[in-house]
C-alpha cells in the first residue's frame, strides 16, 4: 500500500476530498497546519508594529491506498487542490507496511 | 420643566445601555461569521461607535431632533451641539438636553451597525466607512426625524415607541440594497458557512437582551409606569420569541438550536420595539410568539431567492420590524398609555394605515438611498475585497490581525 | 404611596442587572464543560430566560405575590399580569408594579438556571424543559410565596434578604435531587474532566459579580441608604469569599487558582444573598471569608461522596446559602436595618430559630418535590441522553451544533 | 442635605459599573497576551476586586476621604467603615455614605489592576500580591486625597474630573517602575508576541467603555446636567480616539486595525478623564483626537527605548493621562461647570500651573514609592518567575491550570 | 524501527495511552484530525438550514518502536481502540529509518 | 528523498526554522501535538481536586529533503532544539517515493 500525503490551500479541502471520493478513495484524515515555504507569510500590525508571521495556515490530508491507485490520487489531488498561484503545496508518497481496520481486525487493502 | 434626577439616573442608564449594546452586535454577528473574518466582522460595528457618535454630534443630531422643518428634517440649531448642555429637549422635558442627545446618538449608532450583518465576509472597510457616514446623514437622520423629530411620519400618527421603522426595518431595507448590489459570497453554496463561535453569539444575545432595556424602557425618556410597562413588554416578548422560533425549529427540524432560541429572542425583541410602551403583557407575550414564527418563516425563505443575507438582517430585523410594527396597530391599547392610540383589537382598525404607510415609506426610503449610495461608492472605491482576499479572510486582508491565536508555539 | 422616580430608576436598573446574570451564570457554566457540552449547558440557562419570563408573567407571579391564602400561596388576582400595570405592590411601594414584577421575574428565571450545573452533560433537552416548568410552578412560587409573598416563613421571622433560602438552598436541594436521580457522568472517574474554557467562566464571574448588585441592593426596593448598604455588604462578601478561597486552596494544593478566585467570589456573593440588607460592611467581610473556607470544605467532601455534582451546585449554592442564612442569624442588626432583627451577636440567639427552620424547610421541600418530578419525568421521556450521545457531546447529539470551528478550512 | 433617590441610584449603578471595568479590563488585557498566560494576566485584575475591596473598607478609605490631615492624609475616622451607613460625605452630599464607599472603592479596585498590562507575562503572582496591597495603601489612598479628599493638589486648584492623575497617570508612573525593574519578557525581540485572542480583547473595550460612563459621569455625584455633559463628553472622547488612532495608523501602516480601533478608544476615555465635567461636547471631539494621536506616537516611541512594557500601560495610560490632564487646562470652561475653572481657551492660561504640578507630583510620588516596593518585594519573595516557568506560561505555572482545552479527545 | 500510525475515537485515546503504556511504550505523539470514511459525519442546523458535516473529530496518535514491538503495539492499538463500531478507525504501519533523541543525541532504538 | 520528522518544544520552532533555513531547506510543514514520554506531564487544579495531564504541548515539523541533505538537516534540528532538558524530542527520518509541486507538477527533489 501507499501513503499519500498531501499540504493543500485549506481553502481546498472540499475539492479534494470530492476529486478523491472520485476516484474511488473511501477514507481519509485532515488536518490544520502550518507551512513555511516558497509562499511567504504575512504582515500583521499590532499597536504600531510589524509582525512578520512566516507561517501560512495549510491544511494535511493523509490517504492510504492500494498501490494500483496511488498514481491516480496524486494526479486527483495536483488537480483539484492546484490554483496555479505560489504555495498550492505538494503530494509526497510513502510505502505503506500494513494497515489494520480496528472495528473488524481486518488486515492489508481489505482495511482501507 | 425641571430636571427630575430620578428620570435623569434611568436615561444616563439607559444611554450606557444602548451604547453596551453595539459591542453586543459585533459579538453576536462576529460569532456567526467563519473564524478568517471575526475581527473585520466586530470592527464594522465598533468603528460606529467612533464615527457615527462624532457625526452625531457634529450635525446628525440636530438634523434629527432639531426645529421641524416642513416635516422633512430638523434646522441647524444644534450644529455641534451647539446650546444642548442647559437646556431641555421637548420629548424628555424633565431630563437634560445632554442626556437625550447621548441615548439618541447610541440609536444612531446601533442601526447602521446592524446592516453590517448583511455583506458579512467580503466588504471593503474602507467602502463600510463611507456608507456608514453617508448612511447616517442621508437615511438615518431623516428618518428619525420623520417619525421621533417632528416629521411627517409621527404626525401622520403612526405609533414607534422605540425604533421599529427608525432603526429595524431601515437597516433590514439597507441590507436588502446590500445584499442585492454586492452579491453573494464566493463560498455561498459550495462550502458550509457554519457559525465558528457561538458562544460568542449567545453572549452577544445576553448583551443584546440586557441593553434592550434602556433601548425600550428607556424610550419612555421617565422612570415612571410608561417605563415599566415597555420593560415588561420587552422582556416577554424576546422570551416568547425564542419559545416560538425553537418549537417551530423543534417541529421543522426535530432540534431546539441554541442559535435558534438567540435569533428567536432577538426577533421577539425586534418585533416588540415599536409596541413596547403601548401594548399590555399579554399582548407582548403574543407578539413575540407571532414575530418568532414570523421570522423563522422569513429565514427560510432566504434559501429560495439564493440572496446571501449571511446573518439575516432581513430575515430578522425586516419581517421582525415590519410584522412588530403591524401588530402595534392591532394590539395598541389607550388604557397602557394614553399618549398612544387603541389598535385594531381595540376597535380602531384606523391605526393600521399609518402604520403600513410608515412602514413602506421607510423600506422605500431606506432601500433606495442605499441602493444609490452603494452604487456611488463602488464607483469611487469599490465595495468588495477581491477574491484572493475573500478567501484568506478580512482580518488579515482587511486589517493585518489574527482572529485567535491558541497554540502554544510562541 | 407615590411613585418615586428615583426608586423606579433604580429597581429598573436592578430588574435588568438580574436579567443580565443569567447570560453570565451560563458563561460561567459554559467555560466549565468540555467544549462538546458548551452550548448545551448555554442553552440550558438561556432557555430559562425563555420559558420562566413566559410563565411567570402567566401564572408564577400571582402563585408567588398574589394575595396570601392561608401562608401557603398567592391568589390568582394577577393571573395573566392581570392589572399590574397601574398599581403598585405592597413590598415595593413606591415602584410601579409592573416594575415589581419584572424585578422577581429575574430572580425565577437564575433560580432554576442554577440548578443546571449539577447535571452537566448528561441531561436530555426535553427532560429539563420539562422539570424547569415543573419546578418553577410547584418548587419556586410557593417557597418564594413563603419567605417574601406574605406566607409561613416570613411570617415566623426568618430574614432572607435576597433569597438564600428562595434561590440558592432551593436550587442547591434541587441540584442534590438531580444528582441522585440520574447519576454520575459516564467519564466521572476515568477521564480528566477538566473545564474547556475557563475565560468564559472568569467574564462569567465579572457578568454575577456585576448583576448581584441589583439581585442584592435591588432588594432594597428603593435607591435609598439600605440599598448603599447592601451594595457595599455585597462586594465585601464577594471580595472576602476571594481572599478566603484561595487562602485555603493555596494552603492545600499549594497554588490559588483563577477558578479558586472565581469559585470564592461567587461563594461569597452567595452567602451575603441573605444577609446584605442587615449587617455591617465588616460582618459581610466576615461572611465572606467564613462561606469562602465553607464552599472550599463543600466541594472537598463531594469527592468522598463520590457524587458527580459536576460544577458543584450542591458546594457552591447549598453549602454558601445554608452558611449565610444561619450568618444572618448570627449578625443581623437593627442599627443596620430596622426593618430587621438583631442575630446572635446583637444580643439575640432566637433569631436562629427561624433562620433554621426556613433552611430545613426550603431543603425538605425543593428536594422532595423535585426527586418526584424527576422520576416522572424519567418515565416520561427520560432524563438522561443514551451513552453514544454522551460521548458525542450533547452540542452535537442534542442541537445539532459545533461550539467552536476555528480552523480555516471553510 | 437630604438623600436624593434619583442620585443615589444614579451613583449605585455607577458603582456598579465601574466595578465591571475591571473584569472588562480583565478580558481586554488577557487576550492581548499569549494564550499561555491568559488566566494568570485576568487573575491578576480579577484578584484587586479581592484584596483591594477589604483593604479599601479596612482602611484605605479612611486613608483617603477622611479627615484632612495637614493635606497629607485622610484621619482615620472611617476605619473599618465605622460609621459610615447612616452618614453623607461632604463630596456626595445626597448619597448615602457607604454609596459614596462603593464608588470610590471600585477606583481604588481598577487602578493598580491598569498597571499589570506592564509587567503580563512574567512576574510572580505572590510578588503582585505584594505589591497590590503595599500600592494601594501606600500610593493610592494618599493621592486619592490629595486630589479629592481635600489634600494640597485639590487644594492648588488642579482639575481632575474623575482620575486623570490618580488612576491613569498613577497607574503609568507605577508601570514604567514596574517596566524598569523587572525587565524585559525573555521572548521580547526575539518571538513575535502577538495578542492570542483579539475577540476577548474587543469585548473588554465595549465592557471598559459602558463602565466609563460610569467613571466619569459618576464623578458628578449626582444625576443631572453635569452627569450628562460628562457622559456626553466621554462617549465623544472614546468616538475621537478611535477615529484619530485608526487614521494614524493607516497613515502610518496602510490599514485600520481592530486593536487600534480598540486603543484609540481606550486612549480617548483616558483623556477625557480628567476633563469630563468641564469641557464642551466640542472640545471633547477635540480632546479625543489630540490623545488619540499622542497615544499613537507614545506606543512607537517604546520601540525606540527598548523597553518592554508589555501592553501599553505607559503609551496609553500615562501619554493619554498626561495628555488630558494638560488639555483639561486648556478647554475647562466655568460655562459648562461654574464649580470647575476656565482654561487657556477662556483666558485662564494659569490654569495650566496647577494641572502640570499635579501630574509631575504625581508622576514623581506614584513612581518613586512603586520603585522601594518592587526592590523591596524582590528581596522578600523574588518579582519575576524563573525561566522555565515563563516559558511554560504562567497559567499553568503560577496557577495550575489551562486557559483553553478545545479538543475532542476528553 | 517501525512507526505506527492510528487514527482511533477520540474519547479512547485515554484507554489507547494506557494498553499502550502496558505493552512497554515510552513514548508517543497524538494529535485532534478530522476524519473521512464509512462513518458518515452529522448534520448540523443553523437558523433552519442544515449543514453536512463530512469529518468528524478523531485523533491520530503516532509511536515508534523497535521492530519486534510493533506487532504488539498494532495489537494493543486494536484491542484499547474498539468499540465495535463504525469509526473506531485504522492502524498503519511504515518503516522508520533512524530516531535521534535530541535532548542527549543518541540514536537508534536507544533514543526512543 | 527522506522525509524528517522531528517532535520538539514548541518554543524552540523559530529556531528550528531558522537552524534549517540555514542549511538550506526552502519549506517545511509544522503542526501542534501533544506528547507523552519520559517529561512527565503537569498536575492542575479545579475546584480543590488535581488533576494529572500527562500529555504536554509539542510541536512536530516535517520537512522531505533530497537523500544528501538529510542528514544535515536531522543535525541542524537536534543542535537548535535542544534545551538539555527532559522532552527536548526526536528526530524520525523516513524514505519518501515521491514529491510533486501541486503548482506546477514538477516531481521528485524539483518539487520541494
Ligand atoms: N520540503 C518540504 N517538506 C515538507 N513540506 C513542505 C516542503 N516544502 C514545502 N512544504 C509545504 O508546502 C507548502 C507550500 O510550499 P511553497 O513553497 O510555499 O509553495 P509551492 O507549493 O507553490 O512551491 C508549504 O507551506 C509547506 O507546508
Ligand atoms: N484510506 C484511508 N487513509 C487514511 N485514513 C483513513 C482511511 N480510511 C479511513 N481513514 C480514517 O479512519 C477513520 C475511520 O474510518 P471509517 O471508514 O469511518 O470507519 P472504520 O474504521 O470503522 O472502517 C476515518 O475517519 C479516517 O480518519
Ligand atoms: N516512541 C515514540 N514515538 C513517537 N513519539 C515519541 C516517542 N517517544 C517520545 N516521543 C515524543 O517525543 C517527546 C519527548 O519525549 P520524552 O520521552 O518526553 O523526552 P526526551 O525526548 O527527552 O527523551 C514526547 O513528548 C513525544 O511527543
Amino acid at each position: 500500500m501507499k501513503k499519500i500525503e498531501a499540504v493543500i490551500k485549506p481553502h481546498k479541502l472540499e475539492d479534494v476530498k470530492e476529486a478523491l471520493a472520485g476516484v474511488g478513495v473511501q477514507g481519509l484524515t485532515a488536518y490544520e497546519v502550518k507551512g513555511f515555504g516558497r509562499q511567504k507569510g504575512h504582515t500583521e500590525i499590532y499597536r504600531g508594529a510589524e509582525y512578520t508571521v512566516d507561517f501560512v495556515p495549510k491544511v494535511k490530508i493523509e490517504v492510504v491506498v492500494e498501490d494500483d491507485l496511488a498514481e491516480q490520487v496524486e494526479h486527483a489531488i495536483v488537480m483539484s487542490a492546484r490554483t496555479g498561484k505560489i504555495g498550492d503545496g505538494k503530494v509526497f508518497t510513502y510505502d505503506c507496511g500494513s494497515a489494520v481496520r480496528i472495528r473488524t481486525g481486518e488486515r492489508g487493502p481489505e482495511a482501507l | 420643566m425641571q430636571i427630575n434626577t430620578g428620570d435623569t439616573a434611568w436615561m444616563l442608564v439607559s444611554a450606557a445601555l444602548v451604547l453596551f449594546m453595539t459591542p453586543g452586535l459585533a459579538m453576536f454577528y462576529g460569532g456567526m461569521v467563519r473564524s478568517k473574518n471575526v475581527l473585520a466582522t466586530i470592527m464594522q460595528s465598533f468603528f460606529a461607535m467612533g464615527l457615527v457618535s462624532v457625526l452625531w454630534a457634529l450635525v446628525g443630531y440636530t438634523l434629527a431632533f432639531g426645529p421641524d422643518k416642513a416635516g422633512l428634517i430638523g434646522g441647524l440649531q444644534y450644529l455641534g451641539l451647539n446650546g444642548v448642555l442647559r437646556t431641555t429637549h421637548s420629548l424628555a422635558p424633565t431630563v437634560p438636553q445632554s442626556v437625550f442627545v447621548a441615548y439618541q446618538g447610541m440609536f444612531a449608532v446601533i442601526t447602521p451597525a446592524l446592516i453590517t450583518g448583511a455583506f458579512a465576509e467580503r466588504m471593503k472597510f474602507k467602502a463600510w466607512v463611507l456608507l456608514l457616514a453617508g448612511w447616517l446623514l442621508i437615511v438615518y437622520a431623516p428618518l428619525a426625524h420623520w417619525v421621533w423629530g417632528g416629521g411627517w411620519i409621527g404626525k401622520m400618527g403612526a405609533l414607534d415607541f422605540a425604533g421599529g421603522t427608525v432603526v429595524h426595518i431601515s437597516s433590514a431595507a439597507a441590507a436588502l440594497a446590500c445584499v442585492l448590489v454586492i452579491g453573494r459570497r464566493r463560498d455561498h453554496g459550495t462550502h458550509e458557512l457554519q457559525p465558528h463561535n457561538l458562544t460568542l453569539t449567545l453572549l452577544g444575545t445576553g448583551i443584546l437582551w440586557f441593553g434592550w432595556f434602556g433601548f425600550n424602557a428607556g424610550s419612555a425618556y421617565a422612570a415612571n409606569g410608561l417605563a415599566g410597562s415597555a420593560f415588561l413588554a420587552t422582556n416577554l416578548s424576546a422570551a416568547a420569541g425564542m419559545l416560538s422560533w425553537t418549537l417551530f425549529e423543534s417541529w421543522h427540524r426535530g432540534k431546539a438550536t441554541t442559535l435558534g432560541a438567540a435569533s428567536g429572542a432577538v426577533a421577539g425583541l425586534v418585533g416588540i420595539t415599536p409596541a413596547a410602551g403601548y401594548v399590555t403583557p399579554l399582548a407582548a407575550i403574543a407578539i413575540g410568539l407571532i414575530v418568532g414564527a414570523a421570522c423563522y418563516g422569513g429565514i427560510l425563505l432566504k434559501g429560495r431567492f439564493g440572496y446571501d443575507d449571511a446573518l439575516d438582517v432581513v430575515g430578522v430585523h425586516g419581517v421582525g420590524g415590519t410584522t412588530g410594527a403591524i401588530l402595534t396597530g392591532v394590539f395598541a391599547w389607550k388604557a397602557v398609555n394614553a399618549a398612544g392610540n387603541n389598535g385594531v383589537l381595540h376597535g380602531n382598525p384606523a391605526l393600521l394605515v399609518p402604520q403600513v404607510v410608515g412602514v413602506v415609506a421607510t423600506i422605500a426610503f431606506s432601500f433606495g438611498v442605499t441602493f444609490v449610495l452603494l452604487k456611488v461608492i463602488d464607483a469611487v472605491v469599490g465595495l468588495r475585497v477581491d477574491d484572493e482576499a475573500e478567501t484568506l479572510g478580512l482580518d488579515l486582508s482587511e486589517h493585518a490581525e489574527t482572529g485567535y491565536i491558541l497554540g502554544r508555539a510562541s
